[in-house]
């Protein structure tokens, strides 16, 4: 199996673009927080995959997390809204412009916690975003407070003890019919990267929680999301290879090893099978997978659950195929005829 | 037709009450009753008194007939229809002297007062006669006091018939039914009853070529005309059928007609803050996205205001305002959202209120505010009220838009030109509007934010920054005053007391400042305000009057709140306060009559109290 | 000791600003050099102006030392210590002439200005010496500047040693290597640097007896003191140290000693509804409860602050105010939420508020708070902000309560019997206070609504009920002006021009009229607001005065506005604008140059424009 | 296996009191709304669990069915909060008084749209509140609006379709922590009253969502929330026996028929097994038993899932035995020699 990764330097990729426009600003983050790290997979993820950050909007909350759509596609808009209402946002901007490729990121703080709700609600429209949780397990712009995927019996730097259980954001995407639900971990860069371009082939919402290290407050002995501790403990589901559609490359796996799975736009993804009943397209063995491995103490990390043909909230509302914000005037304004009837049947 | 035991005859100029249960279907008989008057050319309004329940709790329809086009709530109840047993006591002792009753005969109303006109009618006989089906006895029922109030009001009952054919559409066996009851009705009045009560209708001709309609459906229909494209909304009431009413016209009107699919997007959010962020999203990415909402909606929406307001995002917010504070009374009018509205959201923070008062202005209003929201990037506020978003109004036939969208400072050639580079909230032209891009657009994408950033649109905390920012957005509002609709100045010669009023408060108005100026010998000059912020027309107004009355629906007196905070004080000292906030529209004798008490005091004394709001409420 | 290059000496009165990196350890340093200064008995404060970012970004600490007490933030810089190479050009180009710069050597500022005494330090050799482990190196270095500065000022070495042990606790080695790193950096300067600058400290004895704190802990200690038992939060900036600090004691403090379980429930709350809503319910069944937020939170907290108003359930909310609208500047300060606070919520709705401005008064307020709380059965607002709530302030030690708690009017047989049959929103004593029930009490329990009720309690949808009800609620609002903390007035004989401000205005208020009186020969009188709704005490000071500045820190004047709002045009006339809203606290050069310019156009010009605030912004 | 239901009449109850305090106000609901049946039924179990009116509060958010406090218990506190609220304001009663017993009722409206933020972190904190969703797939007062738990394809009356996935609260409660979750039916009083019998011998999160059919807006053909749909559609996890701490009987089952579940209280519930792996004390079957039954098209309703002995929200915080709320002053004000202390430590 293999896939070209770009060298460094001045490759320009499918679309003719060198990697600039992918980049963001300097990243005001802690020098070696996760975060930082997911920045540079996606930059990866878009470059390669040749998406024109012209056509990608990046979309967040508040928190260091939601500050990251700062550090990548400077070359795209950008919109740093409230605390754990960006998916709304998104939805907004999709519905007026379905055309566009949306980047959600949010903490998990922003999701778990205040954005709880119009999290359920995204996952359940199935609005064709990718929405990265980078999951620290605290809320680091405020200094380190345990947020709600902070695990039973985790401990903070001040020894404080984490005694409610952790909200599994994965189980719930499934649950609430995300079509495309991943974790992975902001150290694994192979895996995160795979996911991403994956995620760039679906249309739908793609839930991704990276398991992202808080060097600054969570990232100490008795923490169970510090490098140390999600190195230790992640089990990845099994190896991903994505073929993206502009690309003719032949994967083998022996039969029943993988499953293949044909995207929205051509791509392939081929998710090798680690326990022989892991079946990434059925929710119940995906839920039970997770909930296993959660009670073993680990966390499964990979491809969870995919639904490539799953309608998305666009499809659903029936949109013309142009964006909606930009119809003429003639499109959108029915004429005389319509207002003198309307007028005629209320007189 | 003379009317026994009257002397004198009041043509056209009544009020009439029919009491009833909500759920009872009484719907029908109010609106035929109401379109056949309309029909016979006499001015009317229908307003619905409903409880904040589905069904078993008393209910009042209220219509007024007017010749002189005087639609407020009129105070006093000529006629009252008493078909619910449960408030039928109250309601007849609440009734001025010499006013009529129709009544369901048992009831045996006419106990209650000698100085009344009762009409008792055998309701369950009459519609046991006409309806063999038991079942569909409680629906047809009401049409019997239609036609009872066709005899006795000479109401043309071929009106009665066009109007509950047009209602009921193709339903042939139910319009059969209740033609056989409307006559029946008709039938007992003309055998049984004695006309007693001064009350009749004469035809005229006020209301050609006029139509009937909801300020909620015009609104609607005032979006789909601005070419709204995504509208996010949560059920509430008094809103609810504005949204409603649009799903309804955009399925009918805005399918491509190529495609057979949609030309916009309307979802049913989980809460107001996601649909007025699914609006900020939208107008952020180029769309005329609205919502609409009621108080309770409001209070949850003040992030987002505050974002919108700072980002410079657009967007439109309906504000079909009830009675609060909190759930206060959900199927009550008020004007209650003023203050909280054009303070929305923490910070130095004010947002941009238009203020229709009728059904028209629904329709013109809704197109304005999206014009406006482009223009000045950021939330329009339409403040509308349950009266006339859910009342039937009169009104004029509405016109077709001439004037072409203005989409706001989009970027461009020329303006990036001038610009040198593009900075997103660089102020170019002095008037605080700058340019916008639009995502997928292909010009240069910027980075919208609710922190802090600098003319560029980067993340700065810089002091300067900060302050060259915020006094640009507070000179944008300043801009805002030559561009939101002026109000509607009425200036009587040599008037030394002016009125100003907002809203629906302004058919009250009407009607009491023709009062005043015929039966109390007080000329008024009255300005409508239509926007806030403020034109330099109300400065300029109340300069030229000696006492001013700020008539509002609401108990803080909250415009007059707005204007004292604005205006010079040696204006606003001019200023006093009329109040009305009882939940029931505002009606023109409680207006008159505070005008006319204080202005007596005025006559007497000269200082005024500190405390504001100046006067009693009505 | 005479410093050489200067002829005067400027003795305990300086600012001493230090830039650094945030996250790079300089709080230990530039807490002792306060501290330090603090026990030599000069009167101090310290201020950090941080960037809302974990680590990274420039940061700067001032302490303003003034033997004559005053502590605001003082608009010039004494004396640099420029550690971060990326803002030093900038620093050093905005200093005054005359100034002191202490930097890293490497940077060569020297070259930037003729006109500064310039201070250059070899940090890093020097921190090589006194610490072997590269690692540590970076956490030490700031203790240099100390030293050296000890030396450049002459403050006592001893103190500073003193200051450290006591930051330091028990990490003896750590407190080895500072020590070290003190005694290098004294030693470095008396060594090579020449004394150039006027700055010294003097021993003195203003101090004595004092303590140094922040607001937020203070408010924290009082809330503590005030026996609350369910606290629930969200984190926010600058909020956030409150109820950590809450946790801290409460942790130590309140802890039963019989059974070791906890007198008291805190709750990371999920957002800022959940907390408030959390906080109301635990207010209705009988608890003291609180949270803290900030302008966000307070925009989300709009729809259950209706209800607590409407439905009558007591609670404490703190907002720490930031720079605003929408995320604003979340690290800088601002006076920005008053008019928000004020009408927060949809329908007539009026909020009362507290603001303290020192830390005592944020200690003493958050016990009136839940007395009000209590007494008033609503939520309780302290406005707090930034600069007061996480800046380092000295105050006399706080006095222990010796009032019992008001647990306002529980309904008892007294009470009962008075009253008749139960009823919760019964006012029979006049003051529009009713007597409530707690669950679980025994007393006749109730159905609490944020719809329509009538004096019982029971679901009312009648326009009297509905009337009674609100014109009740606004009856209890004019008796908080009874109850609320009166202002602090200082009235100056034969003073024409008054000053009004409120909460950390008053700081530079302070010392503006000294410079007022003393320098520019206009004495002022003075009162400062402790609350809303006002006092008597407001209108009769306006009344005393011919012109009355209201100095604070947003951009639309925003407590003005509310004074326009209320009180008599003919007093409101005669008020003028000072503001001040950059996110730096405001400083008493400001406001005496704005206070004096408007003066001077006050003796030209008689009469003022029509736009709200007047006057110009500082 | 026998339950004594007491007879009509003057009957007392275990404390002593008949059972007008346990009714409340005459109902304003339309007739025949499945919301007037959970209201008697949960009059029958305070009254038959002999629960002194005076130690409950009611609580709701806003709907027809949050009016419904108001119809029961007219002898309890009550508060009708705001829309979607109810979970934070009962929380802070409970942290107030945790001697209290709380009822909660919601809509599926007021839960699942608004209010599902604070659903999840009640469930996550198992805070000790029986919660009740009157479950009508719409939205009642607003005039028959869908709600988040209407299903796919369910129809309304004026003809449009539901093609957004239901939510399922009670597979979101497990997953999120609740200790005691069921699902009912309005219809099925029997069922009904056990469970509700039942929740008043657990402490911690009582969950029950009951399909409450809306008479006047969702009760037609096409409808998935009909009585006739329920009726068809409801399949019983199993008979459920409750034994109250108070009575002394003892019921036999089979060996292996049937699971025992040791109350808080020391009451019992016995639960009588319908299918063999279905064990109602673990998470994944319950949660795949509710996903099976969905799949065909039908309900599962009965206990789902139950944790007897998770420790309840007040347990986590410590709390003093007494309530909080009234406290005496020597209690909550720490003495001279503290403040003192602490101003000490800054000076
Ligand atoms: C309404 C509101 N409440 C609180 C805050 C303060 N706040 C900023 S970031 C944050 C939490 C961030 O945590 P998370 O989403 O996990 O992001 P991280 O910083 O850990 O990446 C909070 C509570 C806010 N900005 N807005
Ligand atoms: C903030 C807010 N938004 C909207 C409303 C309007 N509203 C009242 S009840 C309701 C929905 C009720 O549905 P549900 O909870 O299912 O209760 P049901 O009436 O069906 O029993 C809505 C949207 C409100 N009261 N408050
Ligand atoms: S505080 Fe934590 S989450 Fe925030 S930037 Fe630093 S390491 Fe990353
Ligand atoms: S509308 Fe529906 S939910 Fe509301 S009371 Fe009537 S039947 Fe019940
Ligand atoms: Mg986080
Ligand atoms: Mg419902």
């Amino acid at each position: 199996m293999s896939i070209t990764t770009p060298e460094p330097g001045k490759k320009i990729n499918r679309i003719g673009l060198e990697v600039q426009p992918y980049r963001g600003g300097k990243t005001t983050l802690c020098a070696g927080c996760g975060h930082n790290a997911i920045s540079e997979r996606i930059i990866d993820a878009f470059f390669e995959m040749g998406v024109d950050p012209k056509r990608v909007i990046k979309l967040s909350g508040i928190g260091c997390s939601s500050k990251s759509p700062a550090y990548f596609l400077g070359g795209a808009h950008g919109f740093n809204s409230v605390h754990g209402r960006m998916p709304s946002v998104a939805t907004g901007a999709m519905l007026a412009n379905k055309q566009l490729v949306a980047i959600g990121v949010s903490g998990d703080g922003d999701t778990g916690a205040i954005g709880i709700g119009q999290f359920v609600h995204l996952m359940r429209r199935n609005v064709p975003v990718i929405y990265i949780i980078e999951d620290n397990g605290c809320y680091g712009l405020t200094k380190g407070q345990f947020s709600p995927t902070a695990d039973l019996g985790s401990v903070l730097k001040n020894g404080v003890v984490n005694d409610l259980p952790p909200i599994d954001t994965c189980s719930l995407a499934i649950e609430l019919g995300a079509s495309f639900v991943a974790r992975s971990f902001s150290g694994d860069k192979k895996q995160l990267l795979s996911i991403l371009k994956a995620a760039l082939s679906h249309r739908g919402t793609c839930m991704i929680d990276v398991i992202s290290p808080c060097v600054t407050f969570n990232d100490h002995e008795g923490s169970t999301k510090s490098y140390a501790y999600v190195k230790d403990h992640e089990e990845p589901v099994g190896d991903i290879s994505f073929v993206p559609f502009f690309e003719d490359i032949s994967i083998d796996y022996e039969p029943g090893t993988a499953t293949e799975v044909r995207m929205h736009d051509g791509s392939r993804l081929f998710l090798k099978k680690v326990a022989a009943d892991y079946d990434p397209t059925d929710k119940s063995t995906a839920l039970k997978l997770i909930r296993d491995s959660g009670l073993r103490g680990e966390f499964a990390t990979g491809m969870l659950y995919i639904e490539p043909a799953k309608h998305d909230f666009t499809t659903l509302l029936n949109l013309v195929d142009e964006p909606l914000a930009t119809l003429p005037l003639e499109r959108v304004r029915p004429g005389r005829d319509v207002l003198d009837a309307i007028m005629e049947s209320l007189k | 037709m003379p009317a026994a035991g009257t002397d004198i005859l009041i043509i056209n100029d009544f009020s009439i009450q029919v009491a009833t249960v909500n759920g009872s279907g009484s719907q029908t008989a109010n609106l035929v009753l109401l379109r056949s008057i309309f029909q016979m050319g006499i001015p009317v309004s229908g307003k619905n008194l409903f409880p904040s329940n589905i069904a078993g709790l008393p209910t009042w329809y209220t219509i007024r007939a007017n010749k002189d086009g005087y639609v407020a709530r009129k105070k006093e109840i000529d006629l009252l229809v008493a078909m619910n047993a449960e408030t039928a006591r109250e309601d007849v002792l609440a009734l001025g002297p010499g006013a009529a009753v129709v009544y369901d005969e048992p009831l045996k109303l006419d106990q209650l007062r000698q100085d009344l006109v009762f009409y008792p009618v055998p309701f369950d006989r009459i519609v046991a006669e006409v309806c063999k089906d038991a079942k569909l006895r409680r629906l047809v029922k009401n049409m019997i006091y239609d036609g009872v109030l066709s005899q006795l009001l000479n109401i043309d009952l071929a009106q009665m018939e066009h109007a509950l054919r047009r209602q009921m559409g193709k339903k042939l066996k139910a319009i059969e039914l209740n033609l056989a009851a409307l006559e029946a009705g008709k039938k007992f009045a003309a055998e049984h009853l004695v006309k007693q009560d001064p009350y009749v209708v004469e035809p005229m001709d006020k209301t050609q070529g006029q139509i009937l309609m909801e300020g909620n459906a015009a609104g609607a229909l005032g979006c789909m005309m601005a070419g709204v494209t995504v509208v996010a909304w949560y059920p509430i009431t008094p809103s609810s059928s504005l949204p409603e009413t649009l799903i309804q016209y955009m399925k009918k009107y805005r399918m491509d007609k190529t495609s057979g699919k949609a030309t916009f997007a309307i979802v049913q959010a989980e809460d107001e803050i996601a649909a007025v962020g699914m609006v900020l999203g939208a107008g952020w990415a180029g769309a005329r996205a609205m919502t609409s909402t009621s108080g309770p909606g409001i209070s949850l929406m003040g992030e987002f205001t505050g974002l919108s307001y700072y980002a410079e995002v657009p967007g439109v917010v309906f504000d079909i305002q009830r009675v609060g504070p909190s759930t206060g009374l959900p199927t009550r009018t008020a004007q209650g959202d003023i203050l909280t509205v054009a303070m929305l959201s923490h910070g130095d923070t004010k947002q941009i209120m238009l203020l229709p008062a009728t059904v028209e202005e629904c329709y013109t209003t809704a197109m304005d505010a999206f014009d406006l929201a482009e223009r000045f990037q950021t939330l329009i506020f339409v403040l509308s009220d349950l009266d006339l978003g859910m009342n039937t109004w009169m009104s004029n036939p509405f016109e077709y838009p001439t004037k072409p969208l203005d989409r706001g400072k989009l970027l461009d050639q020329d303006a990036l030109q001038r610009m040198g580079e593009f900075g997103r909230y660089k102020d170019i032209d002095g008037d605080g509007i700058t340019f916008r891009t639009i995502p997928g657009d292909g010009m240069p994408a910027y980075f919208t934010r609710g922190s802090g950033h600098n003319e560029r649109g980067q993340y700065s905390e810089r002091p300067d920054d900060y302050v060259n920012n915020v006094q640009r957005l507070a000179r944008k509002f300043e801009t805002a005053r030559q561009y939101v609709p002026p109000p509607v100045i009425d200036q009587a010669p040599g008037a030394r007391v002016g009125i100003i009023a907002y809203g629906t408060t302004h058919f009250a108005v009407e009607e009491s400042r023709s009062h005043l100026a015929n039966d109390a010998g007080l000329p008024t000059s009255y300005l409508r305000l239509r926007a806030y912020p403020f034109t330099d027309d109300l400065p300029a107004f109340i300069e030229r009057h000696d006492r001013l009355y700020v008539v509002e629906q609401n108990r803080d007196g909250q415009m007059l709140s707005l204007m004292r905070m604005e205006l010079d004080p040696s204006l606003t000292s001019k200023l006093r306060s009329v109040r009305h906030f009882n939940g029931l529209p505002i009606d023109a004798r409680s207006v008159t009559d505070e005008i006319l008490t204080q202005e007596k005091q005025a006559g007497l004394q000269g200082a005024r109290s500190h405390a504001v709001p100046v006067g009693p409420a009505v």
